[in-house]
């Protein structure tokens, strides 16, 4: 089965094709077209993970360009973590897919919406399964168009215009990063493949100071894909995007890529201490200063952007910390707990038309499943005991202690109890107490975007007993098998209090949403006031848009003014210079031409009476 | 025979040849202009002359190269007046400074 | 000198001159003779055919061994043979030319006139390329000169031409004496004027006093020859005779007058100066020595002339400058003898190659500035839509003389070039000029173009293009692209019939 | 047959010159079908051509040479000395070029549809133009080079200042102006090549520069191999543009008829850098080894300048302009970098931006067909009423922006990737383009297909339809092809990178 792997990416592309060929003639039909090939891409994928299981890692290339001596080479690789996240990426599209269909109801551009969706979910995978480096760059820059497309999806939306561009140019920002590590690594290690590269890392023969530059380089690469700080301002935007989007691309699968890259090239980081360091302490940054943002924005859609951000940090932490299979694991429970808080969030957005939290509470009676998928999902992500969220984040707290990196481990717990917090303030604000909606008919969304949901709803709560302290370890064993010297522990090993605190943290996250939202016992000015700096800050995301707009964007725009000035006086006025001194030269060429026939014969006398001159004096020497 | 050097000769052509040249450029009539031409011609004369005697090897082809140069100068005179003319007919004018209709 | 050695001569080498001399004598009989009321432009066809049976009896004369006759005063070797050629298909040309030469004013009475002092003009300019002692050179110069004054005149009602024959009278009398007075000293230096004993008198020549006489002489002779060929600060005249004279002359003095100049330059440069000893020991030759004058006016005259060009609104005088331009390339070839291996066979081509582009573009400027009369450049404005045929000859012309690639111009400007790099050290700067030169000539050479295919239509009258004129576009437009095409023809010419020049010199 | 397939090849859009030149002047619909037919000759013979070359025949049995010019009368001491010939060949290099051409050509040949006046004129410089730039990339000898290359002007000029926008005059005069310079330099460095040598047989003087030939007339001395090849370098910078020779062509960019910017951009500005690689690098090795940081440096400085100016534009085609000014700085990087994958590179980054600037350009003309302007400001929001050309158009600003899967990748790709192993500070400085570079084309497309407006009136079936989809799927597709299997372009030119690369001194 895994020799047929490389349709898995196939089908989606062939949608994308299709449905790009028949123009907008397929209308809602598209929806089928999406459906089947993902389904099918689907199926494959676990056909594939299920071989995994048994069978060694599988790979095949063919000669794909080739200069001197040097033969680059494309194919697909399925190993563990591939195996896994293509069975991830292709559920998660999937189960979007079959959302959008009743969510984009109504939509003209409707088969155009599936074929980027098949696009991106053709990039997505081929990523996942690419062999070497340079073909991961080549998908990890299609997702990124893939991601720009569908943010751009409104593209009369001024607003989604803006955003879409950003998001590219930003992320571009970090892939530029990312090639330059791949150029460098390719000289020294000779190869664009994992196996090699390695290798070669193993055998020592780079020296630590280009290892380490290599590493942070891959590095920013994944700062710009996963959203973290100081890259992350494209992501919140990015919600201009239609919703099921948001949960396809920025929840699940793409920002994950940033995470997925770090994993795939864990053994090079793990070979620089200092390149850890780098991805740990970005990470635990990102993490609390995402979350620090999510308390007080008003949009859903922001705030969970917001909180992906955050969760995308805390994945770094984990691999930064050495936490491999940590990382990997919260990975793929975000993606299924997070898809859904987006669903969620998409269904409500259906009903009442909006995305302000002002507007929106009481909707618990309204949407009799809507609400009870959120709550799972939210209690997923604040990790209440039992749920997958539970399961990985304390997976990754084990693995910070573990690791000795106690400041960080203190970041991952005040975050994970601000998660909790904004998590529940956000559920309460939607459901809780009294409806603060004009919309007057609130319906509870279709059947057909309820099933994908409780499909994921389902996976946000089993998921995490792949990998528990008490059912067995089953992920990490598989994940590091044969690889253990390089990926490390297949299980984060920590004292129980750990478990303990996280399980209270979280607890008094939701108590004091709870006490503030609902019970109304605190002011909600309890903890900052609604005007006061702190906040401001907070709500303006620690200004750093506008940092960047006045900075960046100001030298980029006042260098390129500078320049044309430039182009047009110094490189112009350097023609027009030559120019007016050939003509003023024939200007005063044909004013010697007075017409005096007498003149024209003294100047002739003078050119005779200099050249008798110069020839007298030099005595014929002049040479 | 005679105490005259050759270089008296041919200073004497010399000065001859720029009183002409003087007389060329400067003078505004065109006659006169066309007679200080002729002087130019005759001071080439004197110089193919002088050297047909006194010249490092004296031969007779200077003087005959002169009365070919007389003859040229006379024909070159008569053409010269015979425009002449034809501008004074349309101009009413001898004057060399006022032939300005072609310039720059 | 009996009548025997009279008879022993073999006059059979002088038949194309006798043949030009008597078509002249039948033309100007003819000319006074026949009735008032009789067209003259029929004698155009006449003198044509003179020329052209000039031209054969030369061609049959081109596989003879090298002739002197007169005490080596009149010479047939391969560099008379050469240029005599080009001469007479000048002429031809320019005759045809004038055939159809139809001014508002002034010609129609002497147009006669025109005919047999052009051949004697032709005539004078053969005899120089033909002369083999200095009286020859000078009485052929001279006869070249006071026949192209009268030429410059001959609209006698236009006071234009008037003044421009005038002007042209002074320049070129001040021109002749001191080319004159240059010749004298030479003599004087030498004492003698045929060419072969001056030039063995020059190479042993020793003195450190006559050789300086000899340099002045140079100059004097070398500033009286620019006159002729226009050359840069000598060239001012040029221009206002061009625009005076009427528009055959114009050409016949761009072209054969010119051609004439570089006759005289090349025979007595090389010749004299080529070989005659440039210091007191002997060890330098004094062109080597002093090329550097000649290649400084070279240099200047390109400037000159193109650059003022730029300025041109009348077409003539735009030539007029672009001639002084072209002959300051020529003058380039002469500067640097071409290294040593492209001298004679460059002037020569390029010499050909400006006889068929520039006749060629006269003949577009007469056919347009006789019937609009006016010589603006904006006469062309719209030719190309009007007349796209005569359009696309102006094009190959104007191609030519900015020397691109597929035409002759581009030929004859590499063989120069060759010439200046062979040698070490190159004349690196003289090439830079002459390149830069060229590239300020594209701009007023494609402001022609502009005028004629991106401007509206100037007026609609359509042209009429007389048969003469007809000829000659096309004789130039097929020469123009053969010999930038194939030039070959013309060089396995010169090299078969001529070799390399080396009877230039008698060597009695 | 063989021996004459090439100059056929050169040669056959004469046919084409012969049919528009017998019809009338008005037959508008037959010269354009004429025009058009007289580009197919050649295409099918290159493609013939070119299936040769996969089915493993050498690409040598197609060269021909025949006596041509003997200049002086020197053959005593050496028949060929002074001896230009006609003489075409063919190698990998030369080969993709040629398709290049053709296929160029032809899609041009269509995109001239467009063209509003005096199409007969129009049609017969086409050809004419065709004629040169094929001749430019088989002639064996500098002479024909140039005389091809000169073939080249010429037509352009005219159909620049006749066919173009508003400015066209003065934009063909700067044509004109900086090219005869450049072809000036160009002309002086291959005639003191000529008389210093006796040749110009490419082949030959690679010999002769490289290994040090018997010196017949006067040597060329080591300082001279510098100035020749920096002459070189310098008579191609002015085609390419590099920095600060570019103003000529963002001009002509502006004001030449679209179609013809699409010959302009795909093929004319490309001789540069094919020129660069044959003579200045294929002639003089050493001197060009010693020169790269040099080409290195000004490539970065057009690259990164011309994505500058590229973000201020205002008008699309000037945009369009600076993004070739600021590709073509690649092309400079990639050659100096001095190793295969540089050069590789930069031949993939000539033929990739020869294929997405001609589409771009067509894009562009059909625009102006449409709304009569390519102001930016004035554009917007035409993924509404054009909902097929914008998507082209963002295909397209992809590709340029150097997207994976597109051709721009691979060469921006390898370049970067030679470069950072030879001069990895520029390289480094070099990088920041690629960001700008996707600043300036997202800003330029997005400006035109997104948003919203209402100052443009809206027409029922705006958007392409028919035959406009020939041009743009072949060029959409030969991008995507080269982008997604790169060694099908990679192939051919191994041999030609090979012997440059030997002679540079191994890797």
């Amino acid at each position: 089965m895994m020799e047929h792997a490389w349709l898995i990416p196939i089908f989606p592309l062939v949608t994308f094709l299709v449905l790009l060929l028949s123009g907008g003639r397929l209308r809602d039909r598209g929806a089928f077209i999406g459906i089947i090939c993902t389904l099918a891409s689907f199926v494959l994928s676990l056909l594939v993970l299920i071989e995994r299981f048994k069978e060694p890692t599988y790979n095949i290339s063919i000669d794909w360009l080739s200069f001197g001596g040097t033969q680059l080479s494309a194919g697909f690789e399925i190993n563990q973590l591939n195996a896994l996240m293509l069975v991830v990426v292709s559920l998660v599209s999937l189960l979007v897919q079959i959302y959008s269909k009743g969510y984009m109801k109504g939509e003209v551009r409707f088969s155009i919406f599936y074929a980027y969706l098949g696009f991106f979910t053709f990039a997505m995978l081929g990523l996942v399964m690419a062999p070497n480096l340079l073909q991961l760059y080549i998908f990890w820059e299609l997702v990124g168009v893939g991601s720009f497309l569908l943010i751009g999806f409104y593209f009369y939306k001024l607003e989604a215009k803006a955003a879409a561009k950003k998001a590219f140019i930003m992320t571009r920002i970090g892939d530029v990063g990312l090639l330059i590590g791949i150029i460098l690594l390719f000289w020294e290690t000779g190869s664009f493949e994992y196996g090699e590269i390695f290798q070669a890392v193993q055998s020592g023969m780079i020296s630590s100071e280009k290892l380490t530059l290599i590493a942070i380089l891959i590095f920013i690469g994944a700062v710009g894909k996963s959203g973290q700080f100081p890259l992350h301002t494209w992501l919140p935007d990015a919600m201009e995007g239609p919703t099921p989007v948001s949960a396809l691309i920025h929840a699940a699968t793409m920002v994950a890529a940033g995470v997925y890259l770090v994993a795939a090239m864990f053994p090079l980081f793990m070979a620089s201490s200092a390149a850890m360091q780098v991805v740990a302490i970005t990470g635990g940054i990102t993490a609390i200063f995402a979350a620090s943002i999510a308390m007080v924005q008003k949009d859903v859609k922001r705030v969970l952007a917001y909180s992906t951000i955050s969760q995308l940090g805390f994945m770094m932490l984990a691999l930064g910390t050495s936490g491999y299979v940590a990382g990997v694991f919260h990975l793929m429970t975000h993606a299924f707990f997070k898809a859904l808080l987006f669903l969620a969030a998409g269904s409500v957005i259906h009903a009442i038309h909006t995305q302000d939290m002002e507007k929106m509470g009481g909707l618990w009676r309204k949407l009799n499943w809507t609400g009870p998928l959120f709550l799972t999902g939210t209690l997923a992500i604040s990790g209440f005991p039992l749920l997958s969220g539970f399961f990985s984040k304390d997976e990754i707290l084990m693995a910070a202690w573990e690791n000795g990196s106690y400041i960080l481990f203190g970041l991952a717990v005040v975050t994970s109890f601000l998660t909790a917090f904004y998590m529940f303030r956000l559920f309460f604000m939607m459901f809780a107490g009294d409806s603060r909606s004009q919309a007057e008919q609130v319906k509870e969304s279709p059947f057909i975007m309820l099933i994908p949901m409780l499909a994921l709803a389902l996976l946000a709560v089993i998921g995490g007993y792949i990998q528990t302290p008490w059912f067995g370890t089953f992920l990490g064993e598989w994940l590091v098998e044969g690889n253990e010297a390089l990926l490390g522990a297949s299980h984060s090993e920590g004292p129980v209090w750990i478990m303990l605190m996280a399980v209270l943290v979280s607890l008094a996250g939701i108590y004091l949403a709870y006490m503030i939202y609902v019970k109304k016992k605190l002011s909600r000015e309890w903890l900052v006031k609604e005007n006061s700096e702190v906040f401001r800050i907070l709500e303006n995301k620690y200004y750093i848009d506008e940092i960047y707009h006045f900075t960046a964007g100001y030298a980029i725009k006042g260098f390129s003014i500078f320049l044309s000035y430039i182009e047009r006086f110094i490189v112009g006025g350097l023609v027009s210079t030559v120019t007016s001194s050939i003509e003023g030269l024939g200007k005063v060429g044909s004013k010697l031409q007075t017409g005096q026939v007498q003149q024209y014969g003294m100047i002739a006398f003078l050119g005779l009476a200099v050249l008798l001159v110069i020839f007298a004096v030099t005595g014929g020497y002049l040479r | 025979m005679t105490g005259v050097p050759l270089s008296a000769y041919l200073v004497l052509a010399l000065v001859l040849f720029c009183i002409g040249l003087y007389g060329a450029l400067t003078k505004r009539n065109a006659v006169i202009v066309l007679i200080s031409i002729e002087l130019m011609l005759n001071a080439a004369n004197i110089n193919l002359v002088a050297f047909s005697k006194f010249g490092v090897t004296p031969s007779i082809t200077g003087q005959v190269f002169s009365l070919f140069t007389i003859t040229i100068a006379a024909a070159e005179a008569a053409v010269g007046l015979a425009i002449l003319m034809s501008l004074y007919r349309n101009r009413k004018t001898v004057n060399v400074d006022e032939m300005e209709m072609m310039k720059n | 000198m009996d009548w025997n050695t009279m008879l022993s001569y073999d006059w059979g080498a002088m038949m194309p001159e006798f043949i030009i001399l008597g078509t002249t004598m039948i033309l100007s009989i003819l000319d006074l003779f026949w009735p008032k009321h009789f067209n003259r432009r029929k004698l155009a066809w006449l003198a044509l055919t003179g020329i052209i049976l000039a031209c054969l009896s030369l061609i049959s004369l081109l596989s003879f061994e090298t002739v002197s006759i007169l005490s080596d005063t009149f010479r047939l070797d391969s560099f008379a043979k050469a240029f005599k050629l080009l001469l007479l298909f000048g002429a031809a040309l320019i005759i045809l030319l004038a055939e159809g030469y139809e001014p508002r004013e002034g010609l129609r009475e002497h147009r006669g006139e025109f005919y047999y002092l052009f051949l004697t003009a032709l005539l004078g300019a053969m005899v120089m390329s033909s002369s083999g002692d200095l009286i020859t050179l000078f009485v052929g110069l001279e006869l070249l000169s006071l026949s192209s004054y009268i030429l410059v005149g001959m609209r006698k009602r236009d006071r234009k031409s008037n003044e421009a024959s005038m002007k042209y009278v002074i320049n070129g009398g001040i021109s002749t004496a001191i080319t004159l007075f240059g010749m004298s000293y030479l003599y004087g230096v030498t004492g003698s004027v045929n060419l072969g004993e001056m030039s063995r008198t020059m190479a042993a020549m020793t003195d450190g006093q006559l050789q300086y006489i000899m340099g002045l002489a140079f100059f004097m002779v070398f500033v009286g020859v620019s006159f002729k060929i226009a050359a840069a600060p000598f060239h001012m005249w040029a221009p206002d005779v061009y625009e005076g004279a009427p528009t055959p002359v114009a050409a016949f003095l761009s072209v054969i007058s010119k051609m004439a100049g570089f006759v005289i330059i090349l025979r007595l440069f090389l010749s004299l100066f080529l070989t005659a000893s440039g210091d007191t020991f002997g060890a330098l030759d004094f062109l080597e020595k002093n090329n550097i004058y000649i290649a400084s006016l070279a240099g200047l005259t390109i400037i000159i002339g193109n650059v003022v060009a730029l300025r041109q609104q009348n077409l003539k005088r735009m030539f007029a400058y672009s001639s002084i331009a072209h002959a300051g390339y020529l003058l380039v070839a002469v500067a640097t003898l071409g290294g040593g291996y492209f001298l004679l066979d460059t002037v020569w081509f390029y010499l050909m190659a400006y006889v068929l582009m520039n006749i060629g573009v006269f003949a577009v400027i007469q056919l347009l500035s006789s019937q609009s009369g006016s010589e603006d450049i904006s006469i062309l404005a719209g030719m190309g839509r009007k007349s796209p045929y005569l359009a696309m000859a102006f094009t190959v012309f104007i191609l030519s003389l900015a020397g691109i690639p597929g035409t002759t111009g581009f030929i004859g400007k590499l063989n120069i070039f060759l010439g200046t790099f062979i040698t070490e050290p190159g004349h690196f700067v003289l090439a830079g000029i002459m390149i830069a030169g060229t590239i300020v000539s594209y701009v007023y050479y494609f402001g022609l173009l502009v005028q004629v295919f991106f401007r509206p239509v100037h007026s609609e009258k359509i042209i009429k293009i007389r048969p003469g004129l007809h000829i000659v576009l096309i004789i130039c437009v097929i020469g123009t692209i053969l010999f930038g095409v194939a030039p070959n023809i013309a060089f396995d010419f010169i090299h078969d019939q001529f070799g390399d020049f080396t009877d230039f010199i008698s060597s009695k | 047959m063989n021996v004459y397939l090439l100059s056929l090849l050169v040669f056959s859009p004469l046919l084409g010159i012969v049919m528009v030149a017998l019809m009338p002047k008005k037959e508008e619909r037959t010269i354009k079908q004429f025009g058009f037919f007289g580009t197919l000759p050649p295409l099918f013979l290159s493609f013939f051509l070119c299936s040769q070359y996969y089915s493993g025949v050498a690409l040598s049995i197609f060269d021909i040479k025949l006596n041509w010019i003997r200049f002086g009368n020197l053959e005593m001491y050496d028949p060929k000395l002074f001896t230009v010939d006609f003489e075409l060949g063919l190698d990998g290099l030369s080969l993709i070029f040629i398709l290049l051409t053709t296929i160029i050509s032809s899609l041009a040949a269509i995109a001239s549809i467009y063209i509003k006046k005096e199409w007969k004129g129009y049609y017969l410089l086409f050809l004419i133009l065709e004629i040169g730039m094929l001749g430019v990339f088989t002639a064996e000898n500098l002479i024909l080079f140039f005389i091809f290359f000169e073939m080249t002007l010429i037509p352009a000029f005219f159909l620049i200042g006749r066919w173009g926008f508003l400015e066209r005059e003065k934009a063909s005069y700067s044509f004109l102006i900086y090219n005869g310079i450049g072809s000036a330099v160009l002309l002086v460095a291959i005639l003191i090549l000529f008389a210093r040598t006796g040749t110009t047989n490419i082949a030959a003087l690679t010999q002769m520069m490289t290994m040090g030939g018997v010196s017949l007339f006067a040597p060329i001395s080591g300082s001279m191999k510098y100035g020749l090849c920096l002459a070189f370098l310098v008579a191609f910078a002015i085609k390419l543009p590099v920095f600060p020779f570019h103003s000529w062509m963002v001009r002509v960019h502006a004001e030449a008829p679209p179609s013809i910017v699409m010959i302009h951009a795909g093929v004319l500005l490309k001789i540069g850098a094919y020129g660069i690689i044959r003579f200045g690098m294929g002639i003089f090795p050493e001197q060009y080894k010693s020169l790269a940081f040099t080409i290195v440096l000004f490539g970065v400085l057009s690259f990164l300048y011309g994505a500058f100016l590229a973000l201020v534009q205002t008008d699309f085609k000037l945009v369009l302009a600076y993004s070739s000014i600021s590709h073509m700085g690649i092309v400079m990087m990639g050659l100096g970098a001095l190793n295969e994958a540089g050069i590789q590179g930069a031949i993939f980054q000539v033929i990739s931006h020869g294929l997405i600037a001609a589409l771009l350009f067509f894009l562009v003309g059909a625009l102006y067909e449409r709304t009569g302007t390519t102001m930016l400001p004035k554009l917007g929001g035409l993924a509404k009423s054009m909902p097929i050309f914008s998507g082209f158009m963002l295909a397209c600003g992809m590709a340029s922006l150097g997207l994976p899967g597109m051709s721009g990748f691979i060469s921006e790709f390898m370049v970067f990737l030679g470069l950072f192993k030879s001069q990895p500070l520029l390289a480094a400085i070099g990088v920041i383009g690629l960001v700008l570079t996707a600043v300036y084309v997202l800003r330029a497309v997005m400006l035109m297909t997104f948003g919203k407006n209402d100052s443009l009136i809206e027409k029922e079936k705006w958007d392409l339809r028919g035959w406009e989809f020939l041009p743009t799927l072949v060029l959409l597709g030969l991008i995507i092809s080269v982008g997604v299997y790169p060694n099908l372009l990679g192939g051919p030119l191994q041999g030609t990178i090979e012997a440059m690369m030997l002679a540079l001194g191994g890797r």
